[in-house]
């Protein structure tokens, strides 16, 4: 159930910060292990990934690994983008609503364009620095 | 026992360009525009310095030198407060905050009368660094900043879901920002008073698609003061004033996207605000002859105006097309111009929306005065609309 | 109808150093920190999170990556809210302004519940750095700060002048920081716990003569969230809980020095505030048990005794070498540390403040609690005192 | 009734801006002029000099010459000093009551401590880039 890993020849423009909940995440995904929290409680899952579940504020919290299989909900290119992003532009991003019923924003990172409502997948791509994710069409 | 509210004065500086290089021989600063206009404000409303209480100020942005700009204030202009001198932040409801603890100072009676103001400077600062700002703002700093999503860039995904759902065009919406250009050529405050057609809309380069430069709000400087008081102070003076009806707030606990999957371009957080808003007012959707709506982009306002009940769900960008929302039209949105034509200095763009619908309701909008304005609305946001906070507005003259 | 508000529930962090290097591998994160303690909070107060309608954030340093975080916080823990989400600022007087919103809101009955929270990180900011930004802060940029003036430069003055006048000493000036030393070896989350002698104080290097480093407020992070909600609510709950009983604020229109000069050591401002609360609330002010005042400098708490009326005109440093202001003493006053102790991370104090307060109250404060404590005082300001605000609170148990 | 002028080979560590109105103000300094706006409405003094009265909100002003003379009202030493002040530690600083019946607060130009209470003039420096003004034990 593990995702694709890209590999990139570069460090990531604007790196995230791990924390000691994080740290799990991104460290999972390096190896190609896209996971969340899931409320132990209430069974909600939660993306980000965090020590409380937001939905009950439960603290009891394991981690679940996520397929990766999602729909596209909507996306756009940018072009006129932070300082920090300047050698990215054009930018592709989206929102995908993942299968387990949990919504998120990140890179696409092809660049045709994908079309809305259409089947993505995640993938986990190794920058010089460490892992980011990013989705793509699916097969 | 609540006191009800009025808007009796105000006073704002046309959007434009203030800032001044730090190596300029002479500088335009915040605090000597602001106090002009404090003056002005207060002159309008024809009450002394005195029966002010409360100073609210919508925050400077950080490239503004002097901090604590509210107690900085309270003595550049000497002036004691009794209830408030604060700043107050929230993305771009900011300016529309500061009316908001304005307002309620007033209700409580805590204040006599009361100053909501801000000035916000910006224009010096290139876009690509402050977007190295506002990048950290509309998202999570780790889990969507790394991928370059910018403020916008989640409109621009609200565009393109309208377009996919309803079958809409870019054409379509670009048409809002063609009539919002058409407004603020009538306004003499507008940032950009030429008027543009729709095929020099669909001409400008993309910034983040479909949005083009001309669907995007530009950026500016700005300063404004709105003067509130209590409705009987406000008729003691025998001026015209302008009674805040009804008042809504909503946030719906979400940053930019909700991760449990919703209706993400209904905007769920409007559409609760405007029904307490309009039950607060006593009134409906239908009643209003205008509405001041923040939208930064030309796609926000069609969205706005389906979730404010001023057009039916995925005919927002068909009702603009048609003219319903023109001067004149059926509803007019945005007679200033909005924040793509009028300006948008964005933590006091909500006050700007008010001076808008003030001048309307006074009927001193000159050649874009909506004919017998009675009832008007504002609005104002932060995120997706996650938050929305609407205001209706009432005519006393 | 006015409703009574209540202190129902509360957490904080240790005042102390979180904020974590840029290239850590590991990084500790406000959000993460904060969210545990609203859940820490909601749990002391037993109510569910539905029952809060309103956010009011002190305002995070700009040192602080996430921006907007209370619309942040609204998100991670994903709360609806009807009443306010905002951020407020206002110099060290921040968190007081949270409160006071906070307050605002369950009074009017806007809101059921309200929290008034922030997070303060910073100590990873060196302090010279930290200072070209707090010069731009008290005083004038153009006509102040060139000349290098700091926040503490300004309280150094007013010991100065205060010696002068009073014929008292650094000495008796220093006296404080040590009471404040032993309450804060008593108090688990203050900064500093480790006892130190007038000797020691005296020993410092100096920072703004006549102060040394004792009598200077460390720098450090912090976090924490109060839980306000009408008395009705709280009484409801069954458990103990603080009762609001009085408020008082005044600005007085003044940045630092007034340019009529007056009695700068008499912090005119607080007389006002803590006169309005005393009354707000029937009291005076030998009825307080306890005080807990916000006083960056030991010559602050000296000053702001005196204002309050706690301590006669120029007697406020004789009552702390005296040992009227220490635990057992005839009013003591910053049972927490103070700033100088318990810690200072600066736009979060006042909600220290009133964590302390609220102990006291509850009779939860261990090694330090003030005996049968039914009455305290909070206070808080920004400038040299030009603003203050004052909150008195009675125990209900 | 100018006030004496002192020569400092070295940069304002932190240059104030003028403005239409303060550089009125920052170039009669530099000519050893040391004036302010005052009310022509209600004859208060302001400082600093500022277009309007805060004390009326009157527009109408004039610019003021003022004695430099004054007292010392209060007075410290600051040794811990912002990043940008580095060089220039320890910093005196003082609040001085014009005889105008103004209160300003300045950097005090004498190594020594004056004796609060005890009279100070006002001076201005020349820096290599602009004027700032200053005080010291009065003859
Ligand atoms: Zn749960
Ligand atoms: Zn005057």
């Amino acid at each position: 159930m593990s995702i694709d890993v890209i590999e990139k020849n570069r460090p990531r423009a604007y790196p995230p910060r791990p924390t000691e909940c994080t740290a799990i995440f991104w460290e999972a995904l390096e190896k190609g292990k896209f996971q969340t929290t899931k409320c132990n409680d209430c069974d909600s899952f939660t993306f980000p990934p965090k020590p409380i579940c937001p939905h009950c504020w439960s603290s009891s919290v394991s981690w679940k690994e996520l397929s990766g299989k999602g729909t596209l909900y909507s996306r756009t290119t940018i072009y006129a983008a932070p300082a920090t992003f300047e050698n990215e532009t054009p930018i592709h991003a989206g929102i995908i609503d993942l299968e387990e019923g949990i919504r998120i924003a990140t890179q696409l990172i092809e660049d045709e364009a994908i079309p809305i409502d259409s089947p993505v997948e995640i993938v986990a791509i190794r920058y010089t620095d460490g892992p980011l994710y990013g989705a793509r069409k699916a097969e | 026992m609540k006191q009800n509210v009025a808007i009796l004065g105000m006073a704002a500086t046309p959007v434009g360009k203030y800032q001044s290089d730090p190596s300029a021989d002479i500088h335009t600063l915040e605090h000597e525009l602001l106090a002009k206009l404090v003056i002005e404000a207060m002159q309008d409303g024809g009450l002394p310095k005195e029966e002010v209480d409360s100073l609210v100020l919508a925050q400077c942005r950080p490239y503004t030198q002097q901090k604590y700009f509210a107690t900085f204030m309270a003595n550049y202009l000497r002036m004691p407060c009794t209830a408030s001198v604060m700043e107050v932040l929230g993305n771009g409801m900011t300016g529309g905050i500061a009316l908001e603890q304005a307002i309620r100072d007033i209700e409580s009676g805590r204040a006599r009368a009361a100053l909501a103001l801000g000035a916000n400077f910006e224009s010096r600062t290139p876009s690509a660094e402050h977007m190295n700002s506002s990048m950290r703002a509309t998202g999570d700093v780790d889990f969507h900043t790394p991928f370059g999503l910018t403020p916008i860039a989640w409109y621009a995904m609200d565009a393109n879901r309208y377009i996919h759902e309803y079958g809409s065009s870019r054409r379509e919406l670009a048409s809002v920002a063609v009539k919002d250009r058409y407004h603020a050529s009538l306004n003499p405050i507008a940032q950009y008073q030429k008027t543009i057609t729709l095929d020099d809309v669909m001409a400008q380069r993309e910034i983040v698609e479909p949005l083009g430069l001309y669907e995007v709000p530009p950026r500016g400087d700005g300063a404004v003061c709105i003067l509130l008081c209590s409705e009987d102070m406000a008729k003691a003076s025998g001026k015209p004033y302008v009674l805040v009806k009804g008042r809504g707030f909503y946030h719906e606990g979400v940053h930019q996207i909700s991760e449990i999957p919703n209706d993400m371009i209904a905007f769920n957080s409007l559409q609760r605000a405007s029904k307490s808003a309009y039950e607060n007012a006593g009134i409906s959707a239908q009643d209003l002859d205008f509405a001041e709506i923040y939208a930064p982009c030309t796609i926000v306002e069609v969205l706005a105006s389906e979730a404010m009940g001023l057009a039916p769900r995925g005919k927002g960008a068909r009702a603009a097309v048609d003219g319903e929302t023109t001067l004149g039209g059926r509803i007019p949105i945005s007679t200033s111009g909005g924040l793509l034509s009028r300006g948008h200095p964005a933590y006091v763009t909500p006050l700007y929306n008010m001076y808008e619908a003030v001048e309307q309701l006074r009927g001193d909008a000159g050649k874009r005065q909506v004919k017998e304005a009675r009832l008007g609305a504002t609005s104002c946001e932060l995120g997706n609309y996650n938050a929305a906070m609407v205001q209706i507005l009432e005519a006393v003259r």
